[in-house]
């Protein structure tokens, strides 16, 4: 048996049994079949000796039991590291970040304790999935949408923690933003809730959400300062209707006038659903279709079949080209296009679509196409064509993009996001791919043409890359080399990514610099004082406890 | 019907205890100025909803004063004008208003180094009198018993008052004068008429 | 001259000496009368020992100077108060938690940094009011706006770090700041967000940041001392509507506030309405007095019927749409639709007003601050002479049940003890933050001793019964901060011991507003539980 | 991994050759249709957006709906959901319990032939 690093097999062997008293023997796993069930299906260091694995996995079934896990630990300085779902594959999946550690699994924890229609919020345990959540509410009959992120298996407490986003209006597809509540049981053992929860007869814990005094829930999103043990999330209402249209505009430098526009669109409430780039011309899809047209057994890519067209993007790289621009006004395709979403009453919806209309008519050319009007709930057929996400419907559709398909026969094992924060202009996104088509160039990197970023947070881009993990450990090390060049690129333009995988947290907190790594050395100040022992997540988001840190330097 | 014999009462007539920032009056700060110049008065302001502070602007404009009407709100008077002014270079005001104005322009004044140099309390009694709760220099309180044989025209005596607040008050006093008054309709329960001077304390807050 | 709390006079005039090293002579006060000027003008301690009056105040005016008098107080132990305006007025205004602490005065700090109106953001320095904003977006012709607090004299980050509300789109002030520059108790600067980045882009446009998002901490805190935030503007909409919703029944608030709960969950409401009843403003009515003044009270038909008879609903809310002409309208129009299943619903539509508004329609506005317009107007209601006020302000849930309770349950506690519930009960309950009600009482200050004391019980007392109820207040004066933290006490005040624990490890001379929210460093620590 | 991977050829291996004999009662059956519904469905089901059907149409299996194989061998079956194949991770018994695992088998074989 493994045993985590700096405890004695025997201080082990007796933290297993106790572990074993806590929660029941059939729920602490040490086997190695069974542990290996808790390596990073997507780990670009798979099959390598420094491969991220667990030393063992305690699943508790409740608050009390996590309590006691937390406590044992503290007593024999076991490391450990929680996960809700363990499905946060591209960033890491359920395996620790300190290679020995104990992942505690809290999927048994699994209760959905509230579901509120009239104040559309629930309070879920880490263990509930999005799948879980949609269930109980399409059974129950409540008119309420969850906002999903692309794969439903995942849990709303480990999406939102690790803050990742979905398709809905901006204060819902903002998953920690969308939070209000939360229950942590902290290094030391004892339980603790924020917000109003520390009012023990609160009667508005999932209505407001900072409660008094400090205002502390971030601290545990993407840390290693407590173990979530419940939160509150708040509810989009079932809408009215839907709509959508997209706008298509002809030339290069028109993405810059509409994005402005957008943006005005976006912040004044205008349009609330995500909206979607794409660029007809250099065949992007929309992200919305992305799914969809493999099911097809489409290319995602599929601009049009041309000799003429194919050789002047590869000439252009990831630059403006005026030959591009005549070519796309010869043949009347739009240079890009942005799909609009509406949710609301159904004429309001249309009412928000002829302002947004009107607005991009400051732009020459600009070509309006129609899209879906939906009353809402779905039909059933409806719902079988719709982008399930954008309706609050969990799917795992996403997963065909690197799924065996006709475009794709020899599918890679997994992936691993690179995905940097932009600003949300037209020029930045122009900059953003001259500096990584540049990038990939001097990395010998097979990147596509042109990239556009995805929309999920109202006031910011978000520029996501896949690098494939495949099986060739050779292919797996080059391309977390050119990872971490990529990191040290986009942070020497000002970008900095919003979330990784274990492997590359340091190297992304490392850039984080400002004023001497200012900001690193107060969530050490923190870490030392509510987890002295160091047990919970070390390494975590680049904080290690104290003892590694000095062991390291 | 009662004989309506005038009633004079001075209530701790003189008593020169310092006055907190709170009760609008800053003391002494510096004795720089001529006590006798009176402080220039950039505008004088009145409520428009009240008869008596109407009649104190009628007063005013006739000794010369540029007058300024509000309904309460000072923030357009501060915002469009005082504001941009006072960045240049602090100077006087007076008026006649309920409390809240005051307390606002008060706290905008002394990021420019400005004080409340004289303040009066009008307040109408249920019994038909006045109470006049005066603050301010010696000086001004002594001029400020005229108040005692004042009535209706109490308000107007007023601005004729604060028209001759000297620039800066040699030492802060307290005084209370009590007369019949009958209540204007449209007048509320209580008011005050201040004046607010730069008084060369170095406390300016304001970036020029 | 006050001495803070264990410091010699002796090391106190070197930290004086010092501080006026690092700040300039002319920005550290130390006379009576200039720190006269930052006492509480809403003190509930007036005439009283007790009233926490500093001893000093210092006024830098950039990030270095704050932070060589954080490493000044660090040297000599003594207590820092930051403010950024000292408008909190209601709340404690500039005066410390502590009596004697050293007010450190950010007001000269008031630089505006950038305004953005491509991607609607401002980025400023505590100094900078709501006033100071607006007039340089004015200057400036920027299309955006700002959402000032009623009282528009206050700091945009005073007011965001103290969690207040406005009433446009942008109204829950701390949630609509990203990124932060702040002064750790060491006196170190730190960046958070995406300002932790050297050079970063995105600083105003993502709030998150990479690892733990700590921002929260310096809000009702006292952990450090923000220098610089950054804000995200509301674009100016095309128009404004408002439509006012009646109801005729008592019973019929449940509906209506389940109705303006979708609404505003659905995005469709954007700014703060608040639950109106003519019950309260027709207090003088000699008719409705002869009711109230029936054995046992009126009883609910009894007022249904009045207020049919006088024309007017039990209830009534105003809902504010902000958006194109067309799209308010049909907004307003779904809105009428959804409250028509209530039975005698009526429905009135106010002006449209499109922007840029004409200064002459100004006056329309009930409150200008509703469109973004910063203004002083609060303080010209006028009334009874005031010598101020703290509120009492607790959040209820968005139903029509839990109103009523709230209002059953205040009244009764009022009524026990003493004191008739004032006309300013029904300020709100208003909707300021998406979620909940916040319901404000204001407690008057008087220049008596004897009833302050009174009135300082009952607030207490009053805290207590909210918190019986499952209310905790979302706010509160410097006096009450820890009987307020006091409630939020679940397992054993776990969530206080975290503050503390935090706190030492942050500030272990604990000189950064000792006491704030009920927050005190372990020197001082026993002395006040 | 070495380990996953030799498991893995060795179910391919199984599934090909070894014979499948389940008959396994009609309530196992019954509780692996909704341990199927809940942990399977959403990538092997039927409908658009189901990777794992495609996955498997792509490669050229028919039926690619797992639900309608007749070949499907119970190790065949366990060694896919604890080791994952390409981007299907592997499931964890906090998830899919051995007791859960048995019933999926035996509904994905109930129609086996002998």
């Amino acid at each position: 048996m493994r045993v985590p690093p700096g405890v004695s097999a025997s201080d082990f062997a007796e933290a297993i049994k106790q572990f074993q008293e806590a929660v029941g023997k059939e729920w602490v796993f040490t086997s190695a079949e069974d542990v290996a069930l808790y390596r990073d299906a997507y780990s670009p260091l798979m099959g390598e000796p420094n491969e991220l694995v667990a030393s063992a996995a305690v699943a508790p079934d409740g608050v009390e039991q996590v309590q006691k896990v937390v406590k044992i630990a503290n007593r024999y300085k076991i490391p450990i590291y929680p996960v809700s779902t363990g499905k946060n594959l591209g960033y890491g999946g359920s395996a620790p970040v300190l290679s020995g550690s104990v992942v505690l699994d809290l999927k048994r924890m699994n209760r959905i304790l509230e579901v509120n229609e009239r104040n559309a919020y629930a309070l879920v345990e880490p263990g509930v999935s999005y799948f879980d959540l949609y269930r109980y509410i399409q059974e129950k009959g409540l008119k309420l949408w969850v906002d999903v992120p692309d794969p439903g298996w995942g849990s709303p407490i480990g999406n939102s923690l690790d803050r990742g986003g979905g398709y809905l209006m901006p204060q819902y597809r903002n998953h920690f933003d969308s939070h209000c509540g939360m229950e942590v049981v902290l290094a030391n053992g004892e339980v603790m809730r924020t917000g109003m929860g520390a009012l023990p007869a609160a009667q508005t814990w999932q209505e407001y959400k900072s409660g008094f005094g400090p205002w502390i829930d971030g601290m545990f999103s993407q840390s290693n300062f407590g173990v979530v043990t419940k939160m509150g999330f708040w509810l989009m209402p079932e809408p009215d209707a839907y709509l959508s249209g997209t706008v298509i505009v002809p030339r290069h430098d028109d993405l810059i006038p509409l994005v402005n526009t957008l943006n005005y669109l976006e912040n004044t409430r205008v349009t609330n659903g995500m909206p979607d780039l794409a660029s007809p011309l250099l065949g992007i899809p929309m992200l919305s279709e992305f799914a969809a047209r493999f099911d097809q057994g489409a290319t995602p890519f599929d601009r049009p079949q041309d000799a003429e067209l194919t050789a002047l993007i590869a000439k252009a790289g990831g630059n403006m080209s005026p030959e591009l621009d005549d070519y796309a006004q010869k043949k009347g395709i739009g240079y890009w296009s942005c799909k609009l979403s509406f949710y609301g009453a159904t004429k309001a919806n249309a009412a928000n679509w002829a302002y947004a209309k009107e607005k991009f008519s400051a732009i020459p050319g600009v070509k309006f196409e129609e899209g879906d009007v939906y009353k809402l709930p779905l039909t059933a057929e409806q719902r079988e064509k719709v982008h399930k996400p954008q309706f609050g419907i969990p799917s795992l559709a996403m997963f065909s993009i690197g799924a065996r398909s006709a475009m794709n026969p020899e599918p890679s094992t997994g992936h691993m996001w690179f995905s940097p924060i932009i600003p949300r202009t037209g020029e930045a996104i122009f900059e953003a791919n001259r500096v990584f088509a540049q990038a990939a160039k001097e990395l010998g990197l097979p990147f596509l043409n042109f990239n556009l970023p995805s929309t999920y947070w109202e006031r910011a881009f978000i520029f996501i890359f896949a690098f494939p993990v495949v099986k060739d450990i050779e292919t797996n090390k080059k391309n977390v080399a050119s990872f971490r060049k990529l990191i040290q690129v986009a942070a020497d333009h000002g970008w900095g990514e919003y979330r990784t995988a274990p492997v590359f947290q340091d190297a992304i907190m490392n850039t984080y610099s400002f004023n001497n790594h200012a900001l690193l050395h107060f969530h050490e100040t923190v870490k030392d004082a509510i987890d002295p022992n160091g047990i919970l997540s070390a390494g975590r988001y680049g904080i290690w406890p104290k003892h590694v840190r000095e062991a390291k330097s | 019907m009662a004989s309506r014999r005038e009633f004079l009462q001075i209530g701790v007539a003189a008593l020169a205890l310092p006055i907190s920032a709170r009760a609008g009056l800053a003391p002494a700060i510096s004795s720089r100025a001529n006590e006798s110049a009176p402080t220039p008065l950039y505008k004088v302001i009145f409520d428009e909803r009240f008869a008596s502070s109407r009649a104190f602007a009628g007063e005013g404009k006739r000794l010369g004063a540029s007058i300024y009407g509000i309904k309460g709100d000072i923030t357009d008077l501060w915002f469009n004008d005082l504001d941009a002014r006072w960045k240049k270079k602090p100077v006087g005001i007076a008026g006649l208003t309920e409390h809240g104005p005051l307390f606002c322009l008060e706290r905008l004044a002394w990021d420019h180094g400005m004080r409340v140099v004289y303040r009066a309390d009008h307040t109408y009694r249920p019994d038909g009198y006045m109470e006049h709760e005066l603050s301010g220099s010696e000086r001004m309180l002594r001029e400020a018993v005229d108040l005692s044989s004042s009535g209706p025209d109490w308000s107007s005596r007023t601005a004729s008052l604060l028209t001759r607040c000297p620039a800066s008050p040699a030492q802060a006093s307290k005084m209370t004068v009590v007369t019949p008054t009958a209540k204007h309709a449209d007048d509320p329960e209580h008011l005050v008429s201040w004046v607010i001077a730069p008084v060369g304390a170095a406390r300016k807050f304001s970036r020029s | 001259m006050r001495l803070p709390p264990g410091v010699s006079s002796a090391d106190f005039a070197d930290a004086i000496k010092q501080f006026q090293d690092a700040v300039g002579k002319e920005w550290v006060f130390t006379s009576d009368e200039d720190v006269d000027l930052y006492r509480d003008s809403y003190s509930p301690f007036w005439h009283e020992d007790e009233e926490p009056i500093p001893s000093a105040a210092v006024a830098p005016d950039g990030v270095e100077q704050v932070q060589a008098v954080v490493k000044i107080a660090n040297k000599y132990k003594i207590p820092l108060w930051t403010i950024s305006t000292g408008k909190n007025l209601g709340y404690g205004g500039s005066a410390p938690l502590l009596g004697s602490s050293v007010v450190l005065d950010l007001k000269r700090m008031d630089r505006i940094l950038e305004v953005n109106d491509k991607n609607h953001y401002a980025l400023v320095e505590p100094g900078v009011s709501y006033f100071d904003l607006y007039r340089y977006i004015q200057d400036n012709n920027l299309k955006v706006w700002i959402d000032p607090a009623d009282p528009g004299w206050g700091s945009l980050i005073g007011n965001a770090v103290d969690r207040g509300g406005g009433r446009t789109p942008m109204r829950d002030h701390f949630d609509a700041h990203c990124g932060m520059e702040v002064v750790l108790p060491n006196g170190e600067v730190m960046r958070t967000g995406m300002g932790a980045l050297p050079g970063s882009k995105t600083w105003q446009q993502y709030r998150y940041g990479f690892g733990p998002y700590v921002n929260g901490m310096f809000s009702q805190s006292n952990l450090g001392i923000v220098t610089k935030m950054g804000f995200w503007l509301f674009p100016e909409p095309e128009a404004y509507l408002t439509g006012t919703v009646s109801v005729p029944k008592r019973d019929d608030l449940g509906p209506l506030v389940a109705g303006l709960a979708y609404l505003m969950n659905s995005s469709i409401v954007l700014g703060t309405t608040s639950v109106a009843s003519p019950l309260n403003f027709l207090r003088g009515d000699a008719e409705l007095a002869a009711l109230r003044a029936k054995p046992g009270g009126p009883s609910t038909q009894e007022l249904e019927h009045y207020l049919q008879e006088k024309n007017m609903g039990y209830w009534s809310i105003e809902l504010p749409f902000y958006g194109p002409a067309k799209v308010v309208a049909a907004q307003w129009e779904y809105a009428k639709e959804k409250f028509s299943g209530i039975e005698g619903a009526t429905f009135k539509e106010g002006t449209l007003h499109r922007f840029p508004v004409d200064p002459k329609e100004l006056p329309q506005f009930q409150n200008s601050v509703a469109v973004g317009i910063p203004s002083l107007s609060v303080f010209g209601v006028g009334g009874t002479r005031s010598e101020g006020h703290v509120w009492f302000s607790p959040i209820v849930p968005m139903t029509g049940e839990a109103v009523l309770e709230a209002q059953q349950v205040f009244a009764d506690a009022y009524k026990e003890m003493g004191m008739s519930i004032g006309p300013l009960f029904f300020l709100g309950p208003a909707s300021n933050y998406p979620r909940c009600f916040l319901v404000l009482f204001g407690f008057p200050i008087e220049h008596d001793v004897e009833k302050n004391k009174k009135n300082r019980e009952n607030f207490k007392r009053l805290i207590k019964v909210a918190a019986e109820h499952g209310w905790g207040e979302y706010r509160t004066h410097t006096a009450f901060m820890e009987t307020v933290m006091d409630t939020y006490s679940f397992n054993n005040h776990a969530l206080r011991r975290f503050h503390e624990t935090v706190k030492d490890a942050l500030d272990p001379n604990g000189i950064l507003s000792p006491g704030k929210c009920g927050i005190w460093p372990k020197s001082m620590r026993k002395a006040s539980a | 991994m070495k380990n996953a991977r030799v498991g893995l050829l060795l179910a391919l291996s199984l599934m090909i050759t070894a014979p499948a004999f389940a008959a396994p009662d009609q309530d196992q059956i019954e509780k692996g249709h909704k341990v199927y519904d809940k942990w399977c469905f959403p990538c092997h089901g039927t409908g658009l957006g189901k990777p794992g059907t495609d996955s498997l149409a792509a490669r050229g299996q028919k039926p690619a709906v797992l639900e309608e194989r007749t070949d499907l061998t119970v190790p065949a079956i366990k060694t896919f959901v604890r080791h994952g194949v390409l981007f299907m991770p592997m499931f964890r018994k906090t998830e899919v319990s051995d007791a859960d695992l048995d019933a999926i088998a035996a509904y994905l074989t109930r129609n086996n032939k002998p």
